[in-house]
């Protein structure tokens, strides 16, 4: 069995449905990680989900990244194993310097919860080898700063390395502006490290995992964990 | 003329600061033992024209009462500049 | 005792108390107050706190019934049976002054003391509503309170970590000037987890735990029974911390899964006063704190201020003696401070000590319940049968009824609101299985369980204005209408009575045939009263608001097959309508809109039509036949018709309707647009027509076939003759667009 | 000895700044035609503890470039005091 550990914030908030996405349709091992763990388990892939982790009133993950657990979470990803940081696990990604760039606010300035179409642009990582190149998927958002920015320079280096893993599109698959839930540079919704076994991403696959809530998108990214975890064990 | 103000508002004293307790409390878990205190607030930098130094004072006063502060939770104070000001770092 | 001022009658006046209030204080005490008790007594007695106007009236709601487990007013919110062990707790209050003052932080501290009334009960928050009432769009004012007042609860329940599943909103010049926001919260708990908000247990130890005390929203309680004319008098305005309030809510609920715990009690309006004096009065038991142990932020506070601070997000424990450290250790495990401030004692004294000073002792009963209880006189206003007489027949049927439908599709109020709910993370727990805006009401799973929860706030508060016990009633059923189309049973309300100033006759009888229309309906429908909350003196120099008794309904879904949403599903599927066909006009929207009338008599409604209507769609829906419904609500039969279409139409395509109605001698506009009460429309397979046609006739209502679901086009024929043609991709962007961009 | 320190953190001038916009529209939107840009930032008051302001000054900048401020897409400046600051209005 495959073991997976969901880092608990003080404030995180989809910490239990992450839980609950891959204990229900994922895999049973399964554990909640303590923001103040200075030691963890041996686990498989490590989630850092969605909330405001310590209220985020200064920038959002700017404080998490100074918790205990993060320096667990640095060591696991230089060991070359998953991380997947989902929303306010993103915005903590990089502020931890995990994955290049920055958040800032959406540009309507106001917190967006809505579905939306993500384009599937790299399925070449771990986190997305069972989805299709340019398959559209219909995963929600719920943010306030999910405007993500990287200066041209470290953008060309995204591109170059291929770390573009999902864009927002409409329905039909056309990335433009209107599309765009938040002003991200490039309509980016997600990115991975270099050596793709890091995943950001804002829209939250944990939340269309299960038939009844409308979507089963989100469950692609989960079920690719798996299978290139089960491939490498 | 063109003038710069520089707009610095914050919460009333006797108000709830959760934003500078929460950073004051990561200061010191962080091991930033002598920091006694945080207040955050919002800086606002406009620019403005004018015809002269007063006119440009008594607009951002204005400016300030009518639009950006709500006098019930929040302070102000502005200072104003002729030419841009210059940035440390 | 210390800083006394003395007492004069201007202070007694200054702090609101009557001198009969005042008279009653000396026989309770047997001597003159100390300020400082002067100031308790005030907020206690304060109309926020006790009641005093409204408790005579709101004594005779119905409370009772087989699946209340704790009934209205013994607690901070009534806990509601719902099988298989598990029980909710819901509770609606306004924050209508705060908002007005300071929109974003007044609506926010709304959402955080919603929030702890429901797990003060045990019961862990799964979902939350706003039910919102601003004046019109087109005012600047106005834009800037919409704006801060999502904001502010977008802000607080998204940090949170609730779902803000749904609400209502309404614009109209009524509200200009005094906004009304009231908040819902629901939690869910096991029978076994209840909390009680009660000191008992001679030596257990009182502890404080949350923030830290400021001097912010002193006489906040007393603030919230004024009226906002007096520019000056405005009070400071809170500011909230959802994240202290996450801490607090995971602690306390880990905290409550231990038996240390003897009570537990937020503390809100009055602040500590409140969280003492009725702590200790519902255990039966005396009390005494220590101020200077109490956690302070700003400097100086005298004894005054610390009891009757309004700080946010706090809360009072009663620690059973000898489990102190436990109790402790959880909340460090939090990162918060508990602090020992006191004990629970023998009597029924609520002492407080100030740096080894006694400065108040007063009986905690005589605070908590015998504030004096006030009959107020009411008359019936002028308007009343003047507008309820109003010859509306003069009123011009407009020549092109399809520009009015488009023009009622783009009214605020009757517009899509995702520009709302959008700003709340509506899904965040993954339960809400009907999103926002896609039935009547919302619709959340109880994980764990088979069962289903149907939500929604209703009011009209121009129907209570024209006629408030019909208003009021029509409130309670239009909630119990929307949870029924979602597949529900209604349950149980929680209601938000928004009034002007009780002391004005005309006021005092919206009131009370408002409550008195309640009761009725509630009644009727079965679902008894589990608290909720009074609002008086909302009002400007405008004049009083129009009387908005909120109602929040909830309903229980058995099965999940049971869930129901508005679109149309099919092309080829009939369109029923459960209930009377009708024409009148009086008090509607399109009334108001088109031709700028607020007045007429409110259609007829039929309380025990409505419930069989309601039976009876239930019963469809649980037979598996139904596949959308939808009720008719502001903007009538067309509005209604109109969202179903919209609603329906997916990605790929537009579905829309085509209606045929015949009858002869009746105001088109009016069955158009009218809205009378007791009627949903649904669509059905069409071999089902038979049996639908039967079991109206079984449950005594009537029921006219109108039409059938088409691609793209609403098409509406009377007598046989087009009056509205329209592709539903227009009516849809028109119905879109218009909250959106007028806050763009 | 006791320091205030003001510290402004702005958007650096690369990055847009959709709230500083908002600003100057809702400016605009009320007559004020002759406001030709808002700058919005954040602004903190942080007081702390030091033996001199030189040592005030270091912990001050270490404080900004660890917590205070993302280098991505902010620049900061800041000024210390030893006594508090006064407020205008
Ligand atoms: N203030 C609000 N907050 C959240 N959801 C809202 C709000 N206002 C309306 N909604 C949602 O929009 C939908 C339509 O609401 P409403 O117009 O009140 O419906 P109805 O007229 O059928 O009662 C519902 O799902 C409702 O929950
Ligand atoms: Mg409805």
């Amino acid at each position: 069995m495959l073991r997976f550990g969901v880092v608990v914030f003080p404030g995180s908030n989809c910490d239990h449905d992450c839980y609950y996405a891959i204990k229900h349709f994922v895999s049973d091992k399964v554990e909640f990680i303590w923001h103040k763990s200075d030691k963890i388990n041996e686990l498989d892939c490590i989630v850092l989900p969605g909330g405001f982790s310590y209220g985020d009133y200064l920038r959002t993950g700017a404080i998490a990244r100074f918790s205990p657990v993060i320096e667990q979470v640095k060591r696991f990803a230089r060991q070359g194993k998953l991380v997947i940081g989902i929303c306010n696990g993103f915005q903590i990604l990089l502020e931890s310097g995990l994955l290049p760039g920055a958040m800032l606010r959406n540009r309507s300035l106001r917190f967006v919860c809505k579905y939306v179409s993500l384009k599937a642009v790299n399925t070449s990582i771990p986190f997305t080898c069972e989805i299709s190149k340019n398959d559209i998927l219909k995963i929600p958002v719920a943010h306030g700063e999910g405007n993500y920015y990287i200066d041209p320079q470290g953008f060309e280096e995204l591109k170059k390395n291929n770390q573009i893993v999902f864009r927002y599109c409409d329905a039909q698959g056309n990335i433009d502006d209107a599309s765009n839930p938040n002003g991200s540079v490039y309509n980016i919704a997600g990115i991975c490290s270099k050596e793709g076994n890091v995943l950001g991403m804002m829209p939250h696959p944990e939340r269309c995992c299960d038939a009844r809530l409308g979507s089963l998108d989100g469950l692609a990214v989960f079920q690719s964990i798996l299978k290139s975890l089960t491939l490498s064990h | 003329m063109n003038f710069v103000v520089d707009i610095v508002v914050t919460l009333k004293p006797s108000v709830l600061d959760p934003q500078g307790t929460t950073v004051k409390e990561a200061f010191h878990s962080m091991g930033y033992s002598k920091v006694d205190d945080v207040r955050m607030g919002k800086y606002m930098e406009v620019t403005i024209s004018a015809g002269s130094k007063e006119e440009a004072q008594g607009k951002a006063d204005e400016m300030c009462r009518k639009v950006l502060v709500n006098p019930v939770i929040e302070t102000y104070s502005f200072d104003i500049k002729e030419q841009e000001k210059q940035e440390v770092n | 005792m210390m800083e006394d001022k003395k007492i004069t009658k201007e202070l007694v006046y200054e702090h609101g108390i009557t001198d009969g209030e005042y008279e009653k204080i000396l026989s309770i005490l047997g001597r003159e107050p100390s300020f400082t008790e002067l100031g308790v007594f005030s907020v206690m007695w304060s109309e926020h706190c006790s009641y005093k106007n409204s408790k005579y009236w709101l004594k005779k709601f119905p409370t009772t019934g087989p699946s209340i487990m704790v009934k209205a007013g013994d607690e901070n919110a009534g806990i509601i049976d719902i099988g298989d062990g598990l029980a909710v707790s819901f509770k609606i209050e306004s924050h209508n002054h705060p908002s007005a003052v300071e929109p974003f932080q007044g609506a926010a501290t709304g959402i955080g003391g919603i929030i702890r009334d429901i797990f003060t009960m045990g019961a862990r928050p799964i979902a939350l509503m706003d039910s919102l009432r601003f004046g019109k769009l087109s005012k600047p004012n106005v834009k800037r309170l919409l704006d801060g007042v999502v904001g502010g609860i977008s802000h607080y329940g998204n940090c949170i970590g609730l779902p803000t599943v749904g609400g209502e909103i309404y614009f109209d010049e009524t509200y200009e000037g005094n906004p009304l926001v009231n908040v819902f919260c629901l939690g869910i708990l096991k029978h076994e987890d209840i909390a009680l908000g009660c000191a008992r247990g001679i030596g257990n130890s009182v502890y404080y735990v949350g923030a830290a005390t400021g001097r912010d929203g002193i006489h906040g309680a007393t603030f919230a029974s004024e009226e906002l004319t007096d520019e000056d008098r405005r009070p400071s305005v809170q500011v909230g911390d959802p994240f202290m309030e996450k801490l607090l809510l995971e602690a306390c609920l880990e905290l409550l899964q231990t038996d240390a715990v003897v009570g537990i009690q937020d503390m809100g309006a009055a602040g500590l006063t409140c969280s003492t004096c009725e702590t200790a009065s519902r255990g039966n038991a005396g009390i005494e704190i220590h101020l200077d142990k109490i956690p302070q932020r700003e400097k100086k506070m005298s004894p005054y201020e610390i009891l009757l601070s309004e700080s946010q997000e706090r809360m009072l424990v009663i620690v059973k003696k000898g489990r102190e450290k436990e109790v402790e250790n959880i909340f460090k495990k939090w990162d918060l401070h508990a602090v020992n401030v006191g004990k629970v004692t023998d009597g029924n004294m609520m002492r407080v000590f100030f740096h080894g000073d006694m400065v108040v002792e007063i009986p905690a009963k005589s605070l908590a319940d015998d504030a004096p209880v006030y009959r107020r006189e009411y008359v019936e206003p002028e308007y009343f049968n003047r507008l309820k007489n109003m010859d509306l027949s003069g009123v011009k049927i407009p020549a092109d009824l399809s520009d009015c439908l488009k023009i009622l599709l783009s009214d605020p109020t009757i517009a899509d609101k995702s520009w709302v709910y959008e700003q709340y993370d509506y899904m965040v727990r993954t339960n809400t299985v009907v999103l926002p805006g896609k039935a009547d009401a919302s619709v959340i799973r109880l994980k764990k369980t088979d069962k289903l929860l149907a939500l929604k706030t209703d009011c009209n508060g121009r129907y209570c204005y024209l006629d408030p016990y019909q208003g009021a009633m029509a409130a309670v059923a239009e909630s119990a209408r929307n949870v029924v189309c979602c597949g529900a049973k209604p349950l149980a309300v929680t209601d938000c009575l928004n009034f002007g100033n009780p002391m004005k006759k005309e006021i005092f009888w919206q009131f009370k045939n408002c409550v008195e229309g309640i009761i009725k309906a509630c009644n009727k429908f079965e679902t008894p009263v589990t608290g909720g909350n009074v609002s008086f003196y909302n009002e400007t120099s405008n004049g009083a608001i129009d009387p908005t008794p909120v109602i929040g309904m909830v309903g229980l879904i058995d099965k999940e097959e049971y869930v129901t949403t508005s679109g149309y599903k099919n092309i080829g599927d009939t369109i029923v309508l459960l209930g009377p066909l009708d024409s009148s006009i009086g008090g509607s929207e399109y009334l108001s809109l088109i031709h700028n009338i607020k007045g007429g008599a409110l259609p007829e409604f039929d309380i025990d039509l409505e419930k069989r209507v309601q039976d009876c769609c239930l019963f469809l829906i649980k037979s598996g036949i139904i596949q959308s419904a939808h009720d008719i609500s502001e903007g009538g039969l067309a509005v209604s018709l109109s969202e179903s279409c919209i609603l329906g139409s997916g990605e790929k395509q537009f579905l829309g309707a085509s209606i045929e109605i015949s009858l002869l001698d009746e105001r088109i506009d009016g069955i158009l647009f009218g809205e009378r009460q007791s009627r949903i429309i649904i669509s059905i397979k069409p071999q089902d027509l038979e049996s639908v046609i039967a079991q109206a006739d079984t449950f005594g209502i009537p029921c006219t076939v109108l039409g059938k679901v088409v691609p793209d086009l609403l098409e509406i024929r009377y007598d046989g003759e087009t009056i509205i043609r329209e592709p539903v991709s227009g009516l849809s962007s028109v119905w879109n667009r218009e909250l959106a961009s007028s806050m763009a």
